[in-house]
């Protein structure tokens, strides 16, 4: 509790935004806040200036693509994806995973664009967006960029998200034929997740994101039969963390187990 | 917790050992250096702003060189304080000559005390493993920087980010097969 | 997931109560609580007042170099700092219970010279803002000298091992061997021996909802501290802080209204108490103090630790269990406080539910460099009876004998009430057998075997599980002579005053200090009963206030002990007020005597004319205002009576460590029936009963609630609660994001039931309760153990069975197995 | 807009506009019990995960702890103490008390506002709906038993005079 002091700036244009976390060192976005206000608590790491977006109404929205994909705007919250039709008819994994975050006070103000920026290992969207081949919208003052899952999670709270930048928008292509899956061993009843995984199938191959068993999530191409999972997931040569919830070995375990449960569960809601 | 590798260098022992043997030049490597103030030859200061993400982890950091074999070997203390947390850092690096080029051996075993500790357990070996790799990326380029130089070195403070090294960019994260790797 | 709340009706062994007691009635506390208008201790403003920040070791064991406040004195709105060198110059150390070397630890309420644990206290700063607090311990300097941290209790005593207290030369807190019956005896004549290698029974806490604190006044001309605290046992806080603090117990006064939780847990803030009340004196004005759920988990009372080593249990081929020996070891963190009491209270259920009579233990306390322990819900004995609980399942698997017949065999029968223990206790009442009966119907017990196929065939493994247990509540303090033969503490006793004022209302006053258990209610309806009022006639004052002279030297509420001591001062105050109302209306209504005068809504009156009545109002008025003239027979007659409850108990035998330790015994068998994922070791509770006997309800709603909170402690504990420490002595699991306590999706289906035994020691037949909740982690690790029966046979040997804990005795059962042996005779 | 340390809000609490000059740092639920006064709102951890500090802000359950009161500028608060009117208790209120689903009571103004939460958005839940409803307020003293069982009963008018 008792954050350090801090300034505070809410923008009324992405411009804006933009503009005010390139001019201000130590700046951050504040969407939610759900994990950056927590952060704050502990005062271990904390920004100078939060720039916060709640007026940016454009980044609120939800909107089925030409394709038959989904863009969602940064500050989208859970809540908002638990009700979406356009999300449950392009991709209804993120309906199931959405609710499956923490608690209904946090999925209603929490955001899939703070999700993936704070990107914490335990966080659930960071391997469903990889697995699904999701594309993130980045805009900096020299105008936007568009960066794939695959590449945008560089570290335990680092993104590809520089300095002076924002994330303002998630694209989720259309859902191949086989459909995507999650599985995660949490602590509790949708709890924290000890080990997780998102798979896309698609005919014969799967994607397969794992989430907790690295600092960024872990990209697999796979057959789909179990063997094949279980054989990439040990193939993959993971040296996942170890903590009071598991140690290296247990999560090490899992992986293959949530990984083989979250290819077989694809398609299973489509 | 320890880390450790080896990595190569396209210049010659000499070079890389000057930069590494400055502390002006190794506070220069690390990130989010706020100041920096030589005690006398072994021991100095410096206050750093890690960035880590959400926000910045402020420390004060005493170094001590513990040992010096020029131009080979070297070994480092390092402790510092922030809110709710200490490090204590001890490192050490081995140079040898590889071809016309120069191969380091590198290990630092890093702990973290306090409420920090207590609270960022499961992450704190992945931020770790992301500072250390930041380092070497900024070692990297000022090796090689330094073979392009005739004057000084860089200003006491400059750091990896100052010297347009982002810590999204390619330098900093590519897949090293060099790259830190924790052990025990 | 579906749940139900089945309730068992009671089976009623007497005749039930007349009037309110035995109904559930509507609480007094909740239109208050429901409203957000209960008063917390962070509620409580005063103007000026500092707020408090404690700056704390990131050490779990350093010398401390140097301090430096400059830069936060110097701090905007900063009033002012204590350092640990202040606190050894104004106060004394804490009195420690125990003899030497435990004897010697010095503990003041800051670091003095060192550090003992991460969070250790060691500069306080009071500031203007709660904010502004925290930014100037930020700027406080310590240097300290890092030393090596003692971890582990089992080498804690180790040749060359760091030494906490330098002052006691020895991690050594107290030890003691208990040895009743003869146990060498009982291995001659076992047809087979189990031995067991090591048992370890986890730390954790129920970490209240609440953190501590407390708003701190001090009175400069009368020399007085004001503590508006949520501390759940002034008594013995004062007992601790008088001394140290050099003044009068009177110079002391706690005040509390609501406690959000306490379990045990705010027992031992004496020490932050102090420190706020050199802090308030020295700058004038008062201190404000609110702990964060961070501090209470790093630094304020875990529950302790213990570990069983060497176990031996003699058993004879039918299953009787013979007695049992072995080495206990117990944690109790950096600093010893209220724990050297752990060392002894254990022993109030020495046999746990069983008749074996032969029992040895050796057991020692230890200090090490985690948070220090204190009570926590089920204290002392929930480790005993887990132990003992944990004997019965692993001599039943080894023996292969069915765990329900074992129990039967073993149980203390019914018949056998009171029953003595080896060590000379006296269970009062209960039916041990026809609880667990109730609770194996509960769960379909009959269906057993058919749904362990249906889990089978859906991949799963199936266990049940029994946790006996048993609730002792009313403490004997004359067992701290066990300890230490020159304490000069004994028996127990709590005050009530009950009063007829004015106006015709009748006012109570506890010595308790209630966190939830609805004191304000059930004193009520003791009340009503005798004086032939409502309980809502009678205004039961909210909290505790030690200058309301309803207080005595073991008030609090703590140790199970409301139903008794708290009800039995209540019905002995309201009784003399009953006798004085009576007295005075016989005098006034021309009466022959008192006894010609009932009291029945809200009058006095002539049971052979009920006409000829005085309303409760005349009675209060005539003697409080209106008394010229009356009898002098009638001098004594206050119509505000103050009675103080003692149970009837005898110093022990010191040198035998024999007597009753507590008065009051109640009963708790759960059965729990769980699945588990071979693969992940995930387990999920599918069915759960719990079966409670605590004697005569007064309030059965009120009971349940406790029955179904302490499960809940249970499950949490035995599922997913832990305090873990690194190689460097930090706690990992220092706030609720690693420290998962059960949420709603969390729980499974309860199902409770109930039969009342009633004491025969108690003027109510109640029993103190609340504490039962052990009986959870028992059953699930013998339902853990049950299921794994087919995957590899492993042994539970430890409290705690997270998910990745249960995948390591799936992976690895021989590791488990390897600790145990039976010897054939 | 440059970035401020200090700022003046206006949040519209329980129907009253309420204007303070507030710093950027401090967290909507110290404003709520520190500056308004309002103590029915609790603090029980340091993380967000408790949900002792549950309130509605804008027809929205959040937790008090995880939103800085700058935040709620131009917002529109409800805490426990809107609950009650002068009809007397909020049905939830009656319910909770009726199933002894409060003992200490330090999580209910939390659990109560959650609860209403879900009853604006969900009239008729189910108890599973009750039990997710809630996942985010910790009890320690009842098991959620009698609570499920409260919200269950406030929902079907199920409650006593």
């Amino acid at each position: 509790m008792l954050l350090s002091e801090v300034g505070y700036a809410r923008p009324a244009s992405v411009d804006e935004a933009v503009r005010l976390l390139a001019e201000n060192e130590g700046a951050r976005p504040l969407a939610g806040g759900q994990t950056i206000v927590n952060v704050m608590k502990a005062r271990a790491a904390a920004p100078d200036v939060l720039v916060d977006l709640a007026d940016l109404s454009d980044l609120r929205r939800i909107a089925a693509t030409a394709d038959g994909g989904v863009e969602l705007g940064a500050l989208v919250t859970y809540t908002q994806i638990l009700t979406s039709a356009e999300v449950k008819a392009a991709r209804p994994v993120l309906v199931d995973v959405s609710g499956q975050i923490a608690d209904v006070q946090v999925r209603n103000r929490g955001t899939v664009g703070g999700n993936v920026c704070s990107n914490d290992p335990t966080n659930h969207l960071p391997p469903v967006l990889v697995a699904a081949g999701a594309t993130l919208t980045i805009v900096g003052r020299d105008g936007d960029r568009t960066v794939p899952a695959e590449d945008f999670f560089l570290g335990v709270y680092m993104t590809a998200v520089g300095p002076g930048e924002l994330l303002t928008k998630i694209t989720l292509p259309p859902l191949p034929g086989g459909g995507d899956g999650f599985s995660a061993i949490t602590i509790g009843a949708d709890g924290t997740c000890i080990v997780s995984a998102a798979a896309t199938v698609d005919g014969e191959r799967a994607r397969v994101a794992l989430g907790c068993v690295a600092a960024t999530p872990v990209l697999l191409e796979t057959g789909c039969d179990e063997a094949s999972v279980r054989e990439a997931v040990r193939g993959a040569g993971l040296d996942p963390p170890s903590d009071v919830h598991g140690s290296a070995e247990y999560r090490r375990h899992l992986a293959g187990i949530v990984a083989a449960r979250a290819v077989a569960s694809a398609g299973e809601d489509g | 917790m320890k880390v450790e590798g080896t990595r190569s260098y396209a210049a010659a022992r000499e070079r890389v050992w000057a930069v590494l043997n400055d502390p002006a030049e190794m506070a220069g490597l690390m990130p989010g250096v706020e100041s920096f103030e030589l005690v006398d030859d072994t021991h100095w200061k410096a206050k750093v702003k890690v960035p880590l993400g959400l926000g910045a982890l402020r420390m004060s950091i005493d170094f001590e060189k513990a040992e010096s074999r020029p131009p080979e070997h070297a070994r480092l203390q390092a402790k510092g304080r922030g809110v709710g947390a200490i490090m204590s850092m001890a490192t050490q690096f081995h140079l040898s000559e590889e071809g016309n080029g120069t191969a380091m051996r590198w290990e630092a075993d890093v702990r973290i005390l306090g409420q920090v500790a207590s609270m960022g357990q499961r992450v704190i070996q992945p931020i770790v493993n992301q500072q250390v790799e930041n380092v070497l990326a900024a070692l990297d380029a000022r090796v090689m920087a330094k073979g392009t130089e005739t004057g000084a070195p860089p200003e006491a403070g400059a750091s990896a980010a100052e010297q347009g090294i982002h810590p999204g960019s390619p330098e900093a994260y590519s897949d090293e097969p060099e790259g830190p790797t924790p052990s025990a | 997931m579906s749940t139900t709340a089945t309730t068992v009706a009671p089976e009623k062994v007497e005749a039930p109560q007349r009037g309110f007691a035995g109904q559930s009635v509507p609480r007094k506390e909740d239109r208050r609580l429901v409203q957000g208008q209960g008063v917390f201790v962070d509620d409580v403003r005063r103007h000026e007042v500092g707020y408090v920040h404690f700056v704390r070791s990131p050490y779990a064991h350093a010398g401390i170099v140097s301090i430096d406040v400059s830069a936060a004195e110097a701090l905007e709105g900063v009033y002012g700092t204590l350092i640990g060198e202040e606190v050894a110059a104004l106060t004394d150390p804490f009195f420690q219970l125990s003899v030497p070397p435990g004897s010697e630890i010095k503990d003041y309420a800051l670091a003095v010279g060192k550090v003992r644990h991460l969070g250790d206290p060691v500069v306080a700063v009071a500031a203007r803002t709660r904010e502004l607090a925290r930014d100037a311990a930020e700027l406080v300097e310590v240097e300290y000298e890092p030393l090596d941290p003692v971890l582990d209790p089992e080498h804690a005593l180790d040749d060359g091992a760091p030494v906490l207290h330098e002052d006691a030369g020895s991690n050594l807190v107290w030890s003691g061997t208990f040895d009743w019956g003869d146990f060498d005896a009982a291995l001659a004549e076992a047809d087979r021996v189990v031995r067991i290698d090591r048992l370890h029974f986890d730390r954790f806490s129920s970490t209240p909802l609440e953190t501590s604190g407390a708003l701190v006044e001090y009175d400069k001309g009368t020399g007085q501290w004001t503590l508006h605290t949520n501390n759940q046992f002034p008594g013995f806080a004062i007992i601790m802080m008088g001394p140290a603090l050099r003044t009068g117990m009177d110079k002391l006064r706690f005040v509390s209204q609501d406690i959000g939780g306490g379990f045990g847990n705010k027992i031992c803030t004496h020490p932050q108490l102090v420190a706020l009340c050199l802090l308030a004196r020295k700058l004038g004005r008062p201190v404000q103090w609110t702990e964060w759920r961070t501090d209470q988990h790093t630094a304020n009372s875990h529950g302790n630790e213990r570990v069983f080593l060497d176990v031996e249990v003699p058993v004879r081929a039918d299953g009787t269990m013979l007695g049992f020996r072995c080495k206990a070891i117990d944690d109790c963190g950096a600093y010893s406080r209220y724990e050297p009491l752990g060392c002894i209270i254990w022993a109030q259920v020495t046999p746990g539910l069983y008749r074996w009579r032969n029992v040895h233990i050796d057991f020692s306390q230890v200090c090490t460099n985690k948070s220090p322990c204190g009570p926590n819900r089920g204290y002392s004995r929930m480790q005993h009876l887990w132990f003992t609980e944990r004997l019965i399942d692993i001599v039943a698997h080894e023996l292969d004998l069915d765990p329900v017949e074992i129990r039967k065999r073993n149980y203390i029968k019914a018949e056998e009430m009171p029953y003595e223990t080896p060590n000379g206790c006296v269970y009062d009442s209960g039916d041990y057998e026809r609880c667990l009966e109730i609770a194996l119907d509960l769960v379909g017990y009959g269906s057993l075997e058919e749904r362990r196929r249906d889990a089978e065939s859906r991949g799963r493994l199936l266990g049940l599980g029994i946790g006996s247990t048993l609730d002792s509540g009313t403490n004997n303090f004359g067992q701290s002579q066990l300890l230490n033969p020159d304490l000069q503490f004994s028996g127990n006793n709590e005050v009530a005053t009950v009063k007829l004022d004015i106006f015709g209302e009748v006012v109570v006053t506890l010595g308790t200090t209630p966190q939830g258990q609805s004191h304000e209610t059930v004193a009520s309806q003791v009340v009503a009963d005798i004086l032939g009022v409502t309980p809502d006639d009678v205004r039961v004052r909210a909290g505790h206030d030690t200058y309301w002279n309803s207080h005595a030297g073991f008030s609090g509420t703590y140790a199970s002990q409301f139903a008794v001591t708290g009800l039995g001062a209540v019905k002995g105050a309201t009784e003399a007020l009953a006798d004085q109302i009576r007295r005075l209306a016989a005098v006034i209504l021309g009466a022959d005597g008192p006894e010609e005068i009932e009291l029945a809504e809200g009058f006095a009156r002539r049971r052979d004319n009920p006409e000829a009545a005085l309303p409760f109002m005349a009675c209060g008025a005539i003697v409080n205002a209106n008394n010229a003239g009356l009898p002098p027979e009638l001098d004594d007659v206050t119509l505000n009576c103050r009675y103080v409850y003692k149970p009837p108990f005898q110093v022990p035998d010191k040198e035998r460590k024999f007597g009753n330790l507590t008065l009051t015994y109640a009963t708790q068998i759960h059965a729990c029936v769980i699945e588990v994922d071979p693969e992940t070791g995930v387990y999920e509770i599918v069915d759960y009963a719990a079966v409670d006997d605590c004697g005569t309800r007064i309030h059965p709603q009120i009971v349940e609630g406790q029955v179904h909170g302490a499960t809940a402690h249970g499950l949490g504990a035995a599922m997913f609660e832990t305090f873990p420490y690194d190689e460097d002595g930090t706690l990992l699991t220092s706030n609720f994001y690693d420290y998962h306590v059960p949420h709603a999706l969390d729980m499974p289906p309860l199902k409770t039931g109930a039969i009342e035994s009633p004491s025969p020691f108690t003027s109510l037949g109640t029993k103190g309760m609340g504490e039962g909740g052990g009986a959870g982690i028992h059953a699930v690790c013998a339902a853990i153990q049950d299921a794994l029966r087919g995957a590899g046979n492993a042994i539970v040997t430890d409290s705690h069975n997270p998910y990745h804990r249960v995948w390591e005795l799936l992976r690895d059962p021989e590791a488990s197995r390897a600790l145990v042996r039976v010897e054939t005779r | 807009m440059e970035p401020v340390t200090s700022m003046r809000v206006g949040v519209t609490v329980n129907g009253a506009l309420h204007e303070r000059e507030v710093e950027a740092r401090r967290l909507l639920v110290h404003f709520v019990r520190d500056d308004l006064g309002l103590t029915g709102t609790h603090v029980g951890c340091d993380t967000g995960n408790c949900g002792a500090c549950t309130v509605i802000l804008d027809g929205v359950a959040v937790k008090s702890c995880m939103l800085l009161a700058v935040q709620a500028d131009g917002s529109s608060l409800e805490t426990v103490e809107s609950l009650a009117s002068d009809d007397g208790l909020h049905a939830l209120q009656q319910a909770f008390s009726d199933h002894h689903a409060l003992q200490c009571g330090y999580c209910t103004p939390g659990m109560l506002m959650s609860a209403k939460h879900l009853l604006d958005h969900n009239p008729e839940p189910t108890e599973n709906e009750i039990r997710r409803a809630i996942q985010g307020n910790i009890c320690r003293c009842t098991g959620y038993v009698n609570i499920v069982e409260a919200i269950a009963a406030a929902a079907k008018g199920e409650v006593s005079a």
